[in-house]
């Protein structure tokens, strides 16, 4: 993925979406094209198809395998080693309950987290076209190129919009 | 309800119960020693007595009425009341302490890692921690004395009143081993049996014809607290003319 | 070829004999697992009957040992005396067993400021020759009140073989003048049987029986049938005393008096028609009792029968003791329930002859032989049994009298006041350790003689007194005729001979052993003696009771207001039991208070003193001063202050000296000590008509110090007007109170 | 005078600015960092030494099995409870305020639930087998207790404590890229372990932003139930005065008021000593303030809830409780109480002036904390000096190995919290950057209003 990537650096989000634009316009795929940036904009504002995400279902799977674990956890292990308790049965649900709860809450979260990192392809240790300057608050427009001369087209199309520095990886 | 899901804890052979006769007891203290000899209970000394770090299994609590010259005073002797709903047991996150099918109140000593949880929620305060490392306030040879049948308890744990579970346990081998049933009176508890006015009587409570069933069914009978609904399985007969 | 077995035979005598030389100077000898005797069974528990040796009421003991080692008293079942209870006393002979601060073996010393040093048996022993043989005549032997039976009587026989006065038995209980009210009026000194679980109106004077009394399981027994033993009766207690105690906090009517004024409510009962006989208003002003209390008690009395009058504690402490057990004693006979079911019994004699309990000493026999000591007509003296120390005031200086003695040896197990100020402490074994036998202290309907068997080997180099007193008797020229204490113990009950023998009670010695004795309960067709099967009354007191009158009081009440009552305590029982641990941190039942001493004062002194629980006082009487912390305590009237007697010693065991360097090894925590003993406030005054020590008859006066006092409180609770008990919504449920 | 959020400046000088802190060290930090560490290692040493001697070198004892130490515990875990709470509520709420704020809140609570979770271990009598309540194969035959509220406590901690790193540690990760971008050698490598490789992709912050939503979603009851479960350590038992119903949220809107109210102090004393000034405006402090006295009230409501039923029902067992916190020894720590929660703090709040005065607030949220302590020992004493029959009442004192251990937290979160200081941004910059990106000027008639572009 890393050979044959252009990256365009832009001071502001006006001429980093200038530069999506002139790549759409350069026949680029859409999904080629991405913009690193050091705040959250949202995908119209560069005029590219928005992002999908999981998260939302992965979340409730995970919550429902977390009750169903806590749940076994608790009234399976009591059954399995019986201890009589005074006025408590074996299997006491409304304390099976909170134990349940919690780890429910706790398998939602982890697999969550763990989801997001999936999908956001980290950690990555790879050198990745990146820019310092991102980190200052400019835009990167990066465009993944099939050939050396989509990358050539693509230099030019970027540096017509009007990008500090273009630089070619891989 | 299926068992599963029932508060009913499982019924053994035996249930042990106890029957404390007000108006027998003269406040004379014998259990408490007896419950020391019998049960390796430690010697705190008096700077710990006095900070509340004793071990009293039973005591006799003694509550004053009225001013002089109208003064009352009852004694309670007071020790485990192996509860069938034991608000102490379910609060213990390690099982250290729960209910033998035989009604006891048990607590094992090893499972116990000390969060005192059953004692705050005891209301009758009747278990006691080992504040310190019991075994060292037996100064030699005082340990010579210690009842092999019952462990000499460590630093950090739970302890409390065990009805003499050693003595039911070796009654009961004794009793199986000879292929007979285990009569009433047989045994005892070491607080019963020091008890020269009798005030004191342990039994099985399933056995209809036992001394401790007869006497749990007297008109003057009340347990501690009972509105707490802890159903203890020690009843106390009510002193006075009642 | 050696087999498998033989080794293991061979290396095990090996192991035994290496174990042997290494244990030597710990224990006198080693058994190999080999020769284990058939009844030790590892893991399973042996029982032997036997008596307890640590207060006179003669209880029968089941002694429980594992492998060798006692590990617990039981009661004997169906023992005349205890029934199967047993005493905190009582349970606590096992820590008495194995006290660490037990004498390792016989000590000595050159002189008398030295400390005693370890010494072998053959020298301690020819030491007491000697100390004997120079004696002669001037012996002088003093025993506790729990050398009773044969023991007894091999010191009389020591002490007729040498010409001297026969021993002396010092009493912490108060017997004299019991014993001289009872001939008074039932023609006998013996404390006769208070037939309990039948009578239906019992009324104490001086309220301690049931705990602390002479035979405090005896009598509790007796109290739990009196109350529930049958169907439809429930006996009634009432208690005349000064102080609430236990047996007021049990009673169904308690009538406070002032100090010393017993008799008069005693006097009330026998009715104004009666000799002596007073009124209940003039009972009501003589005491400062509730009088309609008073007026109650003599309807029930009027009403009930059988109704028994039993004296003793706080009572016994006065200057009027015996002149106010006579009126006790004399309610018994208007009652007309002497000799009948539900009255009073006489005691039966024991099965063996020789066994009869020795009269006590009264204080005046023995302040004339503190007079003897100082003139230095005693040249040798031996302690024997409990510590006669405490049965003295400070203010008796026996201590001064002690060192114009030139020999005194003790005997006692373990340290105390007598054998800190012996040459020559040869250890008793005890109880549990040795042969011998006892008999009750009071009548309990049977005849009965208890015989004490070892149960175990000697813990340490301790021997039998016995074996001491016939190998020095040998040595210092007088064969006393046994070669040793199982000898002679053997043979005195030998002397139950098939004639003499109970009718249907085959005794033989091995039966002895298996029961523990021989009781037999019909009294009046005994064996031995002469029986009168009533009691003989002497003084008719229905005719002519002289009054009791007023107690007399040592201290003058304008400095000195308030009344020192003695208090004797279930945890100390007059010092017997101070030295036991499990004793000393047992709450006293009523103050709450374990460890050492303490003084009770009524909340309303508190408040007009400013002080509160655990506030220290310093109590000072004409004859020394003390500190203690205070106790509130709503039971007692206001001009009277209680304090338990015999909690320390001076030179006690770790547990019950004044002062210790003790560190409690679990926690670090010092241990100061007991503190001084009430003894050293008690003033050395005499009961007149029995010679008996008037123990409580001392005034103090209290000062605050502003400090707070080393206190040990099991409760902190302060009594409030209205305690909140257990939560109050049950406080009803405790006892349903018939009278006011 | 109109508060407004105050101007950012350049995405370059926020940079800068915030990340100031993490490149200089100055001699106090040092002071401070030293003085925690002392703090937190005496702590330490007490707790070695209680477990080498035994608990009696603590004041507790029969019927008083719980002290000090348990209301350290409740305490810490309020505090802990409030960051992550918070910080979930203001993101779900959309309120944009929250955006300097967050990480120092979710910060303390990762911080004070960490000292925390040591006190159920401290104050084992066994601490050598804490590892019997966690349920795993074992050969011991021996099993957890799911039916203990302490077992509860366990897996409560356990999730929230799980949930509050993540829920701290993602949202920085493009921070910790941003701090890897400004420095070099060792330091970037670690930075650039941290970034875990962020470039900040369409789809890293797609993603970033869904999870921070769903996780705020999930960590907002899970914040709600600890400190519900908590409560129940008291409420299920049957000791008078633990046993009422009202606990939970009693307990839960107490955290809130404590842990907001250490926020503040947090935040005054990060304003000023990392020279946030220009982030962290009087704005800020105002709006946090009332959130404050909205808590007071709250609290004061369910307190009072909670005495009036116990005062009018007047059952013995909860009379004798009530009495001696209110006439008997414990009279002054109700009142000093009374004081911090409400009596100063709720009119105080009231004022605009004051809560914008910062030094005022710092005084009084430490006050307040103060006041909260007292209040946890309140709820964890009196019940147990006064439980069950009077024969074993008996007051308590706190031994000088309860004091340290009462220090041990206090130092352990100052001195976690200076080295975090020195890790991690205290401020999220590119949350205050989206601000930055999202705010707008709008012309309404004559006058000119900030306005927030809906771009989330």
């Amino acid at each position: 993925m890393t050979s044959n990537v252009v990256l365009g650096v832009f001071p502001d989000v006006a001429g980093a979406a200038q530069g999506v634009q002139s790549l759409l316009a350069a026949s680029f795929p859409a999904h080629s094209i991405d913009v690193l940036s050091g705040v959250p904009y949202p995908d119209e504002a560069f005029g590219l198809p928005p992002q999908q995400s999981n998260l939302t279902k992965i979340a409730p799977v995970a919550w429902i395998i977390g009750a169903i674990c806590g749940f076994t956890l608790v009234a399976g292990s009591a059954w399995l080693s019986r201890l009589p308790l005074a006025a408590k049965p074996i299997v006491a649900l409304p304390a099976a309950g909170v134990i349940t709860y919690e780890l429910a809450m706790l398998f939602g979260v982890v697999v969550t987290a763990f989801f997001t990192l999936r999908e956001m392809r980290l950690p990555d240790w790879r050198k990745s076209p990146y820019h310092y300057r991102v980190a200052e608050g400019w835009l990167a427009v990066t465009v993944q190129c099939r050939d050396a001369m989509a990358a050539t087209g693509a230099i030019a199309a970027l540096k017509s919009a009007g990008a500090e520095e273009v630089t070619r990886h891989g | 309800m299926a068992d599963w899901v029932s508060d009913k804890s499982p019924k053994g052979q035996h249930r042990w119960g106890m029957v404390v006769d007000l108006d027998r007891c003269t406040g004379c203290s014998a259990c408490v020693v007896a419950c020391h000899a019998e049960n390796n209970l430690a010697i705190a000394g008096p700077t710990d007595t006095d900070e509340g770090r004793s071990f009293d299994w039973i005591r006799i609590e003694r509550y004053w009425e009225g001013d002089f010259p109208d003064t009352k005073a009852h004694f309670v002797p007071i020790m485990c009341q192996h509860c069938e709903a034991a608000p102490c047991e379910p609060v213990c996150p390690v099982y250290a302490t729960y209910h033998t099918p035989e009604g006891l109140n048990s607590m094992v000593y090893v499972r116990c890692i000390g969060t005192r949880f059953c004692q705050n929620n005891d209301p009758y305060n009747v278990r006691f921690f080992n504040w310190f490392e019991p075994a060292l306030n037996f100064a030699d040879p005082l340990p010579n004395q210690l009842n092999p049948d019952v462990t000499v308890r460590s630093r950090g744990v739970m302890e409390k009143c065990s009805f003499c579970v050693q003595r039911i346990r070796r009654a009961e081998d004794d009793a199986r081993l000879a292929g007979r049933k285990l009569a009433d009176g047989e045994f005892t508890t070491a607080c019963a049996q020091s008890c020269s006015a009798r005030a004191l009587v342990f039994g099985d409570l399933t056995d209809s014809q036992s001394e401790v069933s007869r006497l749990a069914e007297s008109a003057r009978r009340f347990r501690l607290l009972e509105s707490l609904g802890t159903n203890p399985v020690v009843y106390y007969l009510k002193g006075g003319q009642a | 070829m050696m087999n498998r077995r033989e080794f293991l035979k061979i290396s095990g005598l090996a192991g035994s004999g290496f174990l042997l030389g290494a244990c030597e100077s710990r224990h006198s000898r080693l058994k190999s697992y080999v020769e284990r005797p058939a009844h030790l069974v590892p893991g399973e528990p042996t029982y032997f009957a036997s008596a307890c040796d640590l207060c006179p009421a003669g209880c029968g003991v089941m002694v429980r040992v594992v492998e060798g080692r006692a590990i617990k008293l039981e009661g004997l079942p169906d023992h005349p005396v205890n029934h199967g209870g047993l005493c905190p006393l009582g349970q606590g002979g096992v820590q008495h067993q194995y006290h660490p601060d037990r004498f390792r073996g016989p000590r000595w010393r050159a002189n008398r400021g030295a400390v005693s040093e370890e010494t072998s048996w053959e020298q301690a022993i020819n030491k007491l020759a000697d100390g004997l043989q120079q004696a002669q005549g001037a012996l002088a032997i003093l025993v506790g009140s729990q050398v009773r039976g044969h023991r007894y009587g091999l010191l009389a026989k020591l002490a007729q073989a040498f010409a001297a006065p026969a021993p002396l038995l010092v009493d912490h209980f108060g017997l004299e003048a019991v014993r001289a009210a009872n001939v008074v009026v039932f023609g006998r000194p013996e404390i006769p049987t208070y037939d309990l679980p039948n009578t239906q109106l019992l009324m104490v004077f001086g309220d301690d029986p049931f705990t602390t009394g002479m035979a405090p399981t005896h009598y509790s027994w007796g109290y739990g049938l009196f109350r529930r033993g049958r169907e439809t009766i429930r006996g009634q207690l009432a208690v005349i005393s000064t102080r609430f105690g236990e047996a007021a906090a049990i009673a169904d009517l308690w009538i406070p008096v002032k100090p010393g004024t017993h008799g008069a409510i005693a006097q009330a009962l026998l009715g104004p028609t009666v000799t002596g006989g007073i009124s209940t208003a003039l009972a009501a002003a003589l005491t400062g009792a509730p009088e309609e209390r008073i007026r109650a008690l003599v309807e029930k009395f009027k009403q009930i029968r059988p109704a028994i009058a039993l004296g003793g504690g706080e009572v016994l402490g006065y200057t009027n003791a015996v002149a106010t057990l006579i009126a006790v004693n004399s309610l018994n006979v208007v009652a007309g329930v002497l000799g009948r079911p539900g009255g009073v019994l006489p005691a039966a004699a024991p099965p063996l002859t020789d066994m009869v309990p020795p009269p006590p000493a009264s204080y005046r026999e023995l302040v004339a032989l503190l007079e003897r000591m100082h003139a230095g007509k005693v040249k040798a003296l031996l302690l024997v049994g409990s510590d006669p120390f405490m049965a003295f005031p400070a203010a008796a200086k026996l201590e001064e009298a002690l060192a114009r003695v030139p020999f005194i040896a003790s005997f006692a197990t373990l340290p105390d006041d007598g054998a800190a100020s012996a040459d020559v402490i040869l250890p008793d074994s005890t109880f549990l350790e040795r042969w011998g036998d006892s008999t009750p202290l009071i009548g309990t309907g049977a005849s009965v003689a208890t015989l004490m068997q070892p149960a175990i080997l000697p813990f340490f180099a301790s021997r039998a007194a016995e074996d001491v007193i016939l190998e020095a008797a040998r040595g210092a020229g007088h064969d006393l005729g046994y070669a040793n204490a199982a000898a002679y113990f053997k043979q005195q009950w030998s002397t139950l001979a098939p004639d003499k023998q109970v009718p249907g009670h085959q005794s033989s010695w091995k039966q002895v052993l298996r029961t523990g004795g021989i009781f037999h309960r019909t009294p009046g067709k005994l064996p031995g003696r002469q029986q009168p099967s009533t009691l003989a009354v002497s003084e008719t007191p229905a005719v002519s009771l002289t009054a009791p009158g007023p107690a007399i009081f040592s201290g003058d009440p304008a400095n000195r207001p308030f009344h020192l009552l003695p208090l004797r305590s279930l945890k100390y029982r007059q010092g017997l039991a101070a030295h036991l641990p499990w004793l000393q941190e047992l709450a006293d039942p009523m103050s709450a208070a374990a460890w050492g001493g303490w003084i009770e004062i009524s909340p309303q002194l508190a408040d007009k003193l400013g002080v509160t629980l655990y506030d220290e006082v310093r109590v000072e009487s004409d004859h020394g001063s003390l500190m203690l912390g205070v106790v509130l305590y709503p039971g007692l009237p206001e001009n009277v202050v209680g304090v338990p007697l015999a909690y320390s010693r001076k030179q006690g065991t770790r547990y019950d000296s004044v002062n210790t360097d003790y560190v409690w090894p679990a926690t670090q925590k010092a241990d100061p000590g007991r503190g001084a003993d009430v003894r050293t406030l008690l003033a050395p005054v005499i009961e007149e008509r029995s010679g008996g020590w008037a123990w409580g008859a001392t005034r103090v006066s209290i000062t605050p110090t502003g400090r707070k006092a080393k206190l040990t409180m099991v409760s902190k609770q302060i009594p409030p007007q209205e305690s909140p008990i257990l939560p109050h919504r049950i406080k009803q449920e405790f006892k349903v109170w018939p009278i006011g | 005078m109109k508060l407004h959020p105050p101007e950012l400046p350049a995405d370059e000088q926020i940079n800068r600015d915030v990340l100031m802190p993490l490149f200089t060290i100055s001699w106090r930090w040092w002071v401070m960092l030293t003085l925690a560490a002392l703090g937190f290692l005496l702590g330490l040493a007490a707790w070695c030494y209680m477990m080498s001697t035994g608990m009696w070198v603590t004041g507790i004892h029969r019927p008083v099995m719980w002290g000090v130490l348990i209301a350290n515990y409740v305490f810490w875990v309020g505090l802990s409870n409030s960051g992550t709470l918070f910080s979930a509520m203001l993101r779900l709420a959309g309120a944009t305020w929250r955006r300097p704020i967050t990480r120092a809140a979710e910060a303390m609570t990762v911080f004070a639930l960490l000292m925390a979770a040591q006190f159920p271990l401290i104050h084992l009598g066994r601490t050598w087998f804490f590892y019997y309540m966690i349920p795993y194969a074992n050969q011991r035959g021996l099993w957890w207790n799911y039916a203990s509220p302490l077992t509860w406590d366990l897996t409560a901690i356990m999730s929230y404590l799980t949930g509050s790193l993540v829920y701290l540690y993602l949202p920085a990760v493009p921070d910790f890229a941003i701090v890897r971008d400004h420095c070099r050698g060792l330091r970037r490598k670690l930075y650039g372990i941290l970034a875990l490789g962020w470039r900040g992709t369409r789809q890293q912050w797609h993603s970033l932003n869904s999870c921070i939503v769903i996780l705020a979603i999930l960590l907002l009851p899970v914040a709600v139930s600890m400190h519900t479960i908590v409560s129940w350590d008291f409420g299920v038992s049957l000791t008078p005065g633990w046993h009422t119903s009202i606990f939970g949220p009693y307990f839960v809107v107490g955290a809130i008021y404590s842990g907001i109210a250490l926020v503040i102090t947090l935040l005054v004393v990060i304003r000023r000593v990392c020279k946030f000034e220009k982030y962290i405006t009087p704005y800020h402090f105002d709006k946090l303030a009332k959130v404050l006295l909205v808590a007071a009230l709250v609290w004061f409501y369910l307190w009072f809830a909670d005495y009036i039923t116990a005062w009018y029902g007047k059952l013995p067992e909860e009379k004798v409780i009530m009495d001696i916190k209110n006439a008997g020894p414990y009279f002054w720590l109700q009142l000093t109480m009374m004081l911090g929660n409400t009596i100063v703090a709720i009119p105080l709040l009231c004022f605009r002036k004051f809560r914008t005065n910062l030094w005022a607030l710092f005084a009084l949220t430490i006050f307040i904390n103060i006041a909260m302590w007292i209040e946890r020992f309140l709820i964890v004493v009196p019940s147990l000096v006064q439980k069950g029959p009077s024969y074993s009442w008996s007051i308590y004192q706190a031994t000088w190995v309860e004091w340290l251990l009462t220090l041990y937290p206090f130092a352990g979160f100052c001195m976690f919290y200076l080295l975090f200081a020195k890790l991690a941004p205290l401020i999220g910059i590119w949350e205050i950057r989206e601000d930055k990106v999202a705010y707008t000027t709008k012309k309404l008639g004559v006058g000119e209003f900030s306005a927030i572009a809906q771009v989330e």
